[in-house]
């Protein structure tokens, strides 16, 4: 277990070594999230309604397309110099290869929808500010990253690479986006959770069943 | 008594769908079948002459 | 009489032995039936035509790539496939530098050893990158070196963990004139410390001095000792 | 070696005829006349067997794909892809003929029904299919991928179904009949049996031909591989 621990530890402090070298990733991810953000100014423009009611499925619909930049880039550094093969040599679990990547997709979309929340109600002069939001974006991320790494894991050993990715992962990535934009948008009305507690359920259940499938398949999928 | 709307053409539409539907699949199929069919035989005739070459 | 103090001799447990293995690729089987045993201070070459299966055979046995069949691979006395553990006592060389080309030497070979959960790692790397003539480079990321001075650090990457078995896929390709001269040194050295090497290469003339042995792949199969 | 049709395969094939055929003359001649929606309610019968061929495949390459991770034989992976590839084609008309219904009877190409929804979702889950399979080249790994996309997908669609109409139940919509809310009579029941049986036929029967066309496919396609390998 402690092992596993170390291992786990390394192979995320690597992602974010890269990261922290190249700035390949976050950087050009955020910027991307940011221009949506100002393009949707000439959508949102009068229409204060409109901002209000919609900000819980903006914020939400950017960060899934801007994420899906880190997922392809994040597992494109595997890829690159035969590195998975590399990793199957080693004396790891791929579980931990799993999680690793997991994590490290997780915290660059938590760190960038954390950004957006507060950016949105700065830019569209609302108020989105609930400590609830902490961790209702952790989930949603979480579930994001659990399933997007099983998908990009997929799509970058096939001839296309890059555009199957949203392909294959928007349809399947749905129900998610719909749970989590019901919880946001309730909080941002001001309700009870507790009227959205069938949308947390489900949003808890989909993180489970694909963390699940991840942990138990990923090694079905890198190995030949 | 009420009148029955006249949604004839809308009927028509969707049966031509389904007609052309299944008869489009069915013949998509028959012409893939022919086109592997055909390599198919130009692969075993390739096959025959490596052998006989040998 | 002879023949039975050369056995005694060499009546060890074998670093590696495989039997029986077969993997096919969609309907085409590559290998049909290979055994191999490595024995310690033995150096291997493998040779073979193009797309005989070599690489493959490679991949097979460090455990990277799954047979379809295998009766047993057995390295140091455990199981490949079951046990972690036998994965430390491999090094692997390929064609990829298998490095990330934006970390730098030191990182690289940092995360290796945490990954094979080495002590003491930081003397390892730096005695290594200075007998590998690296040392001054060291944290420049492995993209802005020449092909050469890559492959050189691959090596050290194989070498980190000071493995008993030692698998390189042509290594020679590419490793500039000095890489090579380390190279053949790191074999000796192997050969000398009861450890072993298996490598392929397309040029097997040149691996005269330091072979013990070479095996043929051909067909499927291994016809062994080919000269 | 000439390759032919099997002679068993055509009985199912001239059955399968047989059952569409009665049942469009069923549908045309011997179904009342819906009094609210006039003949285009007569679309309903071959949609809803068009959509249930749709959903049947999904479950059936879900199935197959499964029994593959477990058994590695490939032989379900080639019934997941003649499944897949049916099913796309089926749901596709399902969806647009569900289009052509609803313009007379909502007064609108398309409403955001949860059932609508799923199974244009469905759909492009089988569309990121059949691209996933074109672009993949390892024979064994493409197996085992695509099996883990087509359990992801039959993972995904029924929990879109729930949250979809978890969604509606708390937000009421416009138009909240859907397609069990037209009272339908004891013969209309009996003919969306008939036509649902007839359109099962005629799956099964393209199914025998999808699959024996995949495996030849794959026979052909091993073998110019194998050429290629020896050439090297």
């Amino acid at each position: 277990m402690k092992k596993f621990i170390i291992t786990l530890h390394a192979l995320i402090r690597k992602d974010f070594t890269i990261e922290r070298h190249t700035r390949e990733i976050f950087l050009v991810m955020f910027f991307f999230a940011l221009s949506i953000l100002f393009i949707l100014n000439f959508v949102l423009d009068t229409d204060i309604k409109a901002r209000n009611s919609g900000a819980a499925g903006l914020i939400w619909i950017i960060s899934v397309i801007s994420g899906q930049l880190c997922l392809n880039q994040i597992m494109s550094l595997e890829e690159e110099n035969d590195m998975l093969q590399s990793l199957l040599s080693a004396p790891i679990p791929l579980t931990a290869v799993y999680l690793a990547k997991t994590i490290t997709c997780f915290f660059g979309m938590y760190g960038m929808t954390l950004i957006l929340f507060p950016l949105y109600s700065v830019l569209y002069n609302v108020s989105l500010y609930s400590a609830n939001l902490l961790w209702i974006a952790a989930l949603g991320c979480w579930g994001y990253a659990s399933l997007g790494v099983i998908i990009s894991t997929m799509t970058i050993q096939t001839r296309m690479r890059d555009i199957l990715l949203p392909v294959l992962f928007f349809p399947v990535i749905i129900p998610l986006i719909v749970a989590v934009v019901k919880v946001t948008q309730t909080v941002f009305t001001g309700e009870t959770l507790n009227s959205a507690s069938t949308w947390i359920s489900q949003l808890i259940i989909f993180n489970i069943i694909f963390t699940t499938i991840g942990i138990i398949s990923f090694d079905s999928l890198i190995k030949d | 008594m009420n009148e029955i709307p006249d949604t004839l053409n809308y009927m028509i539409a969707g049966y031509i769908l389904f007609g052309a539907g299944i008869l489009g699949y069915i013949t998509s199929l028959v012409v893939r079948w022919k086109k592997i069919i055909r390599q198919k035989n130009e692969q075993l005739c390739h096959n025959s002459i490596a052998r006989h070459q040998q | 009489m002879i023949n039975t103090t050369i056995l005694q001799d060499t009546f060890e447990e074998p670093v590696l032995a495989a039997k029986n293995i077969r993997k096919k690729f969609g309907r085409m089987q590559v290998l049909k039936s290979v055994d191999i045993q490595i024995r310690q201070g033995d150096c291997i070459v493998l040779i073979g035509e193009n797309g005989v299966g070599k690489s493959t055979l490679i991949r097979i046995l460090s455990g990277t790539m799954k047979p379809d069949y295998s009766e047993s691979l057995i390295v140091c006395g455990e199981d490949l496939f079951t046990s972690e553990k036998s994965r430390n006592k491999i090094g692997l060389i390929c064609h990829q530098t298998m490095l990330y080309s934006d970390l730098s030497a030191l990182e690289n070979l940092q995360f290796f050893s945490r990954l094979y959960g080495i002590n003491h790692e930081e003397e390892k790397i730096n005695t290594l990158l200075d007998r590998f003539g690296l040392s001054l480079r060291k944290n420049d990321p492995i993209r802005s070196y020449s092909r050469g001075m890559q492959q050189r650090i691959a090596i050290c990457r194989a070498l980190i963990h000071e493995p008993i078995l030692l698998l390189m896929d042509e290594p020679f390709t590419g490793l500039d004139e000095k890489g090579t001269k380390i190279l053949i040194e790191v074999i000796l050295e192997m050969k000398s410390q009861k450890k072993a090497v298996l490598l392929t290469t397309h040029d097997p003339n040149s691996m005269k001095a330091l072979a013990t042995k070479y095996i043929k792949l051909e067909k499927g199969l291994i016809t062994g000792d080919a000269e | 070696m000439q390759i032919t049709i099997p002679k068993k395969y055509i009985i199912l094939d001239v059955f399968a005829a047989i059952c569409i055929l009665v049942s469009f003359i069923l549908v045309m001649f011997f179904t009342p006349i819906e009094m609210t929606m006039g003949y285009v309610q007569k679309i309903f019968y071959f949609h809803v067997a068009h959509a249930w061929i749709g959903m049947l495949s999904f479950i059936v390459a879900a199935a197959a794909s499964f029994m593959y991770l477990i058994r590695k034989n490939s032989v379900y992976d080639l019934i997941a892809e003649s499944a897949v590839e049916i099913g796309l084609y089926f749901t596709i008309i399902a969806v647009i003929s569900g289009s052509i219904w609803a313009k007379p009877a909502w007064n609108t190409w398309w409403t955001w029904d949860p059932r609508l929804t799923t199974t244009t979702i469905m759909a492009f889950i089988y569309a990121g299919y059949q691209f996933l399979r074109q672009s993949l080249d390892n024979p064994d790994k493409k197996g085992r991928i695509l099996a883990l996309y087509c359990i992801i997908g039959c993972i995904s669609v029924p929990l879109t179904f729930f949250s979809i109409r978890g969604y509606r139940s708390i937000h009421p919509v416009l138009i909240g009949n859907t397609s069990q809310g037209m009272g339908m009579t004891p013969p209309m029941i009996l003919m969306m049996i008939i036509s649902i049986f007839s359109f099962t036929v005629l799956y099964l029967a393209l199914m025998q031909h999808r699959f024996l066309y995949a495996k030849i496919k794959e026979e052909t396609e091993a073998e110019k591989y194998e050429m290629e390998y020896e050439d090297e």
